[in-house]
């Protein structure tokens, strides 16, 4: 199977962590992944992209996912108040392709738009990521590992276990590579946690709930 | 390195390379009263009759405190129309890179000589210096490079044929500045202790005793402390248009003699005795 | 830092067990860095080569290098590589787009003065209006510097090259430098798997020993030396001094064509080459086109990629002999004027090339383009 | 001088143009000059050099024996052979040198009449060179000219160097040159060893001095 | 035309000035065993700054 993603929010929810954290999670389950952030710079609020592909054979293609089988949605605005890059948010969307919007009640489309997605055959999950996040894991910051749990319900497109790890590398001791907005707000999520274990701990309760509120629905 | 010339070649080589190794300056801690009692380094050279700046560059070379461990960074000008006849290592990179050259140079050099004083001097002209490698310049002081910068300051651009430069003084018609240049002479003596620099002078040929002390006390402060300056004046005579007999009258009438050096280079200095 | 031994070059670059990681072009550019040796680093920021030179000062710091700092400026940068290559160091430096025109002077004064500086060009756009994004017009302008110009696809191309790279460079009958170019963001800020050398293996240090020109160290001889003497008299004898030289930095990079072949198997990389429609790209475009070559197989249409990773000295006699019998030649690129279109136009029957698709100014070229430019060519040849 | 020069001019501008044309690269051979008003680069024209335990004629690898052989015979039926000694063997940086430099001065001992003109740096020297006395890689055919040097042996001389005076003496003389490489050697040499060391020149000695006492 | 320095030995007092001041090297040679200088001529370019720099009248710049 061969996952196109592309993940649109605004800056500072975490896309690219989310991309990196996920790509990294397929490498450890076995498989070929490219991460790659949408390349501005980015700052604070302002429309942000990541893509990532997944697949069991080799992946070559570099750049923006311009026709992605999975959009991920992380903010209402990308749609209501169009905060995104990429306009209409699903455009390039594929056939059968798979919707996840962090909201809790379904958002009201154009008719246009909806009859577009009809005629993709677009499967659409709404999943209250920001509320899963402060509810389980006590902070927003944790929408971008709810969205993660939500794609998992959905697609089981790596192991729980794969991703556990990949978090626990992200946070842990090991420096990464990250912009300095970014950065900052790795330094805002540690410190929100006594130990790096539980951090990575709530984070993955957060991912679960998410998963299992996707499979219910 | 003293240069010796191996066991058989000795009567091969052209007689200016012999008197080199026999009479040459390289370990010997010759100074600038012994000029005329040993074979300079700098052979014949193509610089116009009666020029300051080739007078100051051989001045320079015999105030070296070690020829045998120095290397000389030019940059275009006239003075790199001379360096190619200088029996020490010296580099042409391009105009006005020759600080940034040198930064490189002396930290390689650090690296792969640590306990050996490779002393990395930079001579070059005022356009080189303070016009278009100014940043060069003066990013080699704020870093606090161990390099010394020699400037040669004939107050224009001179082997492009006579234009004006940021050294030029006020008032002067040179190409580039037909009405007359528009604003007054730039201070790099300033320029040069504000950013850094341990130690600082300005001086001219007409004074060669002096101007070998500043030499010397530039080079061995730059060994120990960081960065050190010095500004030679040294008048055209070609695109000023005067005689060039008269070039050592106009270089001891208009020379500034200044000196200021940090209470470190101070102190260094008057431990070396110098 | 771990206790490090050097190894021998063709060991590290060929049989040296490998790590996996999961890395971004700009962490794989730190990590051969790291395994090359490097004596001195000489930084200057600019998006998207920043990360990899933060990396570089952090391996710095930790020991790997023997010097590091940042410069005033990219054109302060190259100078000062090149008074450490004269100095006989081993060194590291990288730029994007306009940083790399910034400082574009200093390129042929490095190959004129035969440095074997390994220096990354991470590609991006350098026109007015402004933009970062990932353009590798750069390459267009640095293929006539007399340096060799390597362009990697991904990071592990960007890895194993940089380190091909010094191997290459210090060889005594080459000596001149490498430019390793990636296209920014594609490769720098692409977060793939890479398979690593071990960390305690080093390649053996630079010999400037064995350098065709002198070290300026004041202790090799001839100590009356200028690097590099002007022509200081106008004759016809001294200006054929000049274009001797000229010709032997040529020459100089035709001899580094059998270290290539031995360091990087081959300077292209051939996929099904007796198609009709044959794809010719570089870097990330050769990406796209390989997956487009393959949709294009999938329904039916008989056509072939050839990837070239060396643009300096470009493979003339390979690229001859496999535009000899397909019908078309398409070449995609990820810049406006098409200089690999151009190389490979002056080196064959140049009516069946069609330079294109070009995607720049930081757009992703989508395989799909790629596709139904071969498609219009399979409807019309 | 050469006369045809618009001839040499049109051949050679063409190749040296065209320098990866396959087809003026096929019988590319270095031989004596005068070539060419700019003669091509011979690495530019296909030739390569020679492995570990080889050498290069010509254009073409043979064997080192073969090589030296050749080495031999050209000098030894020379009107004016000379020795052109670089900086890396003139000075004594080191031991090395020191030793290479006396076992070139038996190799010029071994060749009847052998003249040494010295390279003792790379500057370009102001005002001119006194051809008798030495050679400069800045205007080497001069010295060429003036002597009417037939065969000439390149060493201790930086690779780079060494390759310009190659070429223009190429370029622009009749002069058979001979490089003793410490390095892998040069192809703008008619004749070229590659890593040379003292004992390589003992044994080229060895192989002169055999050839010299059979001929007698 | 071309000029070059010439001296006048028996005024010539060894007291260097000459060879501080000229901007060609190895010219001028100063001669220990009579303490007085040497000209090594050749390469003399006539500028004069020799005799500007000599006060007991020793130089004078001729025809050459």
């Amino acid at each position: 199977m061969r996952f196109d993603i592309r993940m649109s929010g605004l800056g500072g929810q975490g896309m690219v962590t989310a991309a990196n954290i996920l790509g990294s999670a397929a490498v450890k389950d076995g498989k070929h992944s490219i991460v790659i952030p949408f390349f501005g710079a980015e700052k604070r609020l302002a429309p942000t992209e990541s893509y990532v592909r997944i697949s069991s054979e080799e992946v070559y293609e570099k750049g923006e996912v311009t026709y992605p089988n999975v959009i991920m949605v992380f903010h209402e605005e990308v749609i209501t108040k169009g905060k995104c890059y990429t306009m209409p948010f699903y455009e390039g969307l594929q056939q059968d392709g798979l919707l996840i919007i962090n909201d809790s009640d379904e958002i009201s489309l154009s008719e246009r738009n909806t009859q577009s997605l009809k005629e993709r055959n677009a499967r659409i999950f709404y999943v209250p990521a920001s509320q899963i996040a402060l509810d389980v894991a006590g902070t927003e910051l944790a929408t971008n590992m709810a969205m993660l749990g939500a794609l998992v319900g959905a697609t089981d497109i790596v192991t729980f276990d794969s991703l556990e790890k990949a978090i626990a590398e992200r946070f842990g001791e090991r420096k990464f590579v990250a912009s300095a907005t970014t950065a900052a707000l790795d330094d805002v999520l540690k410190r929100k946690y006594a130990r790096a274990q539980e951090l990575v701990e709530k984070n993955m309760e957060a991912v679960r709930v998410a998963a299992k509120s996707i499979k219910d629905s | 390195m003293i240069p010796k010339i191996s066991p058989g070649f000795e009567d091969v080589l052209p007689v200016e390379y012999r008197e080199l190794v026999q009479d040459g300056s390289y370990g010997r801690n010759l100074r600038i009263k012994d000029l005329g009692t040993f074979k300079e380094s700098i052979e014949e050279h193509p610089l116009c009759a009666g020029c300051a700046l080739s007078l100051s560059i051989r001045l320079i070379v015999a105030s070296l405190p070690c020829p045998e461990d120095t290397i000389v960074v030019g940059t275009t000008g006239c003075n790199s129309i001379l360096m190619p006849q200088l029996a020490i290592h010296n580099i042409h990179s391009l105009f006005g890179n020759q600080n940034a050259v040198a930064s490189g140079l002396k930290r390689a050099l650090k690296i792969r000589y640590p306990d050996k004083h490779k002393d990395v001097v930079v001579v070059a002209g005022d356009g080189g210096t303070a016009d278009i490698g100014l940043s060069m310049t003066m990013h080699s002081w704020f870093r606090r490079e161990n390099i010394t910068t020699i400037m040669l300051d004939n107050e224009g651009y001179s082997n492009t044929g006579g234009q004006e430069s940021s050294m030029t003084r006020e008032g002067v018609v040179l190409y580039m500045a037909p009405l007359g240049k528009k604003y007054p002479k730039t201070r790099m003596f300033e320029i040069a202790r504000e950013s850094g620099c341990a130690y600082v002078a300005a001086v001219s040929p007409a004074s060669p005793r002096r101007l070998e002390k500043m030499v010397r006390r530039a080079i061995l402060v730059a060994r120990a402390i960081g960065p050190t300056y010095v500004q030679i004046y040294c008048p055209c005579a070609t695109n000023y248009k005067f005689s060039p007999s008269e070039t050592l009258k106009r270089t001891k009438d208009d020379e500034q003699i200044r000196e200021y050096m940090s209470s470190d280079a101070k102190e260094l200095i008057e431990r070396l005795g110098e | 830092m771990k206790e490090r031994k050097v190894v021998d070059p063709e060991y590290l670059l060929k049989e040296a067990p490998r790590e996996k990681k999961f890395l971004i072009g700009n962490e794989a550019v730190a990590e051969a860095v790291k395994r090359a040796n490097v004596d001195i680093g000489v930084s200057y920021p600019i998006t998207p080569q920043s990360e990899a030179m933060h990396l570089v000062g952090d391996i710095y710091a930790e020991g790997y290098l023997k010097d590091y700092y940042r410069a005033e400026h990219e054109l302060g940068a190259m100078a000062a590589v090149a008074g450490a290559a004269m100095g006989g160091a081993r060194t590291f430096t990288a730029t994007s787009g306009p940083g790399t025109l910034r400082a574009f002077e200093m390129f042929p004064c490095w190959a004129g003065a035969r440095l074997p500086i390994v220096c990354a060009f991470m590609c991006r756009g350098v026109n007015s209006p402004l933009t970062i994004q990932p353009d590798n017009i750069e390459i267009g302008w640095l293929m006539d510097t007399g340096m060799l110009i390597f362009h990697a696809e991904n990071p592990q191309e960007f890895f194993d090259m940089l380190l091909q790279a010094y191997v290459i460079a210090e060889q005594p009958d080459v000596h001149i430098p490498v430019g390793v170019c990636a296209d920014g963001f594609f490769v720098t800020h692409t977060r793939e798997i890479v398979e690593v050398t071990p960390e305690d293996e080093m390649l053996p240090p630079y010999d400037p020993s064995k350098s065709p020109c002198p070290t300026m160290d004041m202790e090799t001889p001839p100590i009356r030396q200028i690097r590099d003497p002007f022509v200081m008299k106008s004759n016809y004898i001294s200006y054929n001094a000049h274009a001797s030289w000229q010709q032997e930095v040529r020459a100089a990079a035709e001899r580094s064509r059998k270290h290539i072949a031995k360091y990087l198997g081959s300077s292209i990389e051939v996929t099904n080459p007796d198609a009709e429609i044959l794809l010719m790209a570089s870097g990330t475009a050769a990406a796209q086109a390989r997956v487009a070559v393959e949709r294009a197989q999938k329904d039916g249409i008989d056509a072939g990629l050839v990837k070239v990773k060396v643009i300096r000295p470009f493979p003339d006699k390979e690229i001859r002999e496999l535009t000899e019998n397909p019908k078309a030649i398409l070449v995609p690129e990820h810049n406006i004027v098409g200089w690999l279109a151009r190389e490979v136009m002056s080196r064959t029957d140049y009516t069946k090339v069609c330079g294109g698709p070009r995607v720049f100014g930081g757009m992703t070229m989508p395989p799909e383009v790629i596709l139904s430019e071969i498609k219009n060519l399979a409807r019309v040849i | 001088m050469h006369f045809p020069i618009i001839l040499f001019l049109t051949k050679n501008w063409l190749e040296s143009h065209m320098a990866s044309a396959i087809c003026s690269q096929k019988d590319y051979k270095v031989v004596p000059g005068p070539e060419a008003y700019l003669s091509p680069a011979a690495a530019s024209m296909g030739i390569v050099l020679p492995e570990k335990g080889q050498g290069l004629i010509e254009g073409q690898i043979v064997s080192e024996k073969v090589a030296m052989e050749a080495i031999a015979k050209k000098l030894l039926g020379a009107k004016n052979p000379t020795f052109f000694p670089g900086p890396n063997v003139l000075w004594a940086v080191s031991e090395k040198a020191v030793a290479k430099a006396v076992a070139l001065q038996e190799m010029v001992k071994a060749v009847p009449g052998m003249k040494i003109i010295p390279m003792p740096d790379y500057r370009p020297k102001y005002p001119m060179i006194n051809p008798e006395v030495e050679i400069n890689p800045n205007h080497p055919n001069l010295t060429i000219w003036h002597n009417e040097i037939d065969v000439c042996v390149f060493a201790g001389v930086h690779c780079h160097y060494a390759n310009l005076a190659l070429k223009i003496i190429r370029g622009g003389t009749d002069c058979y040159t001979i490089a003793l490489c410490a390095n892998p050697g040069h192809e703008d040499a008619m004749i070229s060893l590659r890593d040379v060391h003292v004992e390589d020149i003992r044994r080229l000695t060895k192989v002169i001095e055999r050839l010299r006492e059979g001929s007698k | 035309m071309s000029f070059i320095a010439k001296l006048a030995e028996d005024l010539c007092t060894g007291c260097k000035q000459c060879i501080f001041a000229c901007p060609e090297p190895n010219i001028i040679r100063f001669n220990g065993n009579t303490k007085k200088v040497e000209f090594y001529i050749d390469k003399c370019k006539g500028c004069g700054l020799c005799a500007e720099a000599c006060k007991f009248d020793a130089l004078e710049i001729t025809l050459a």
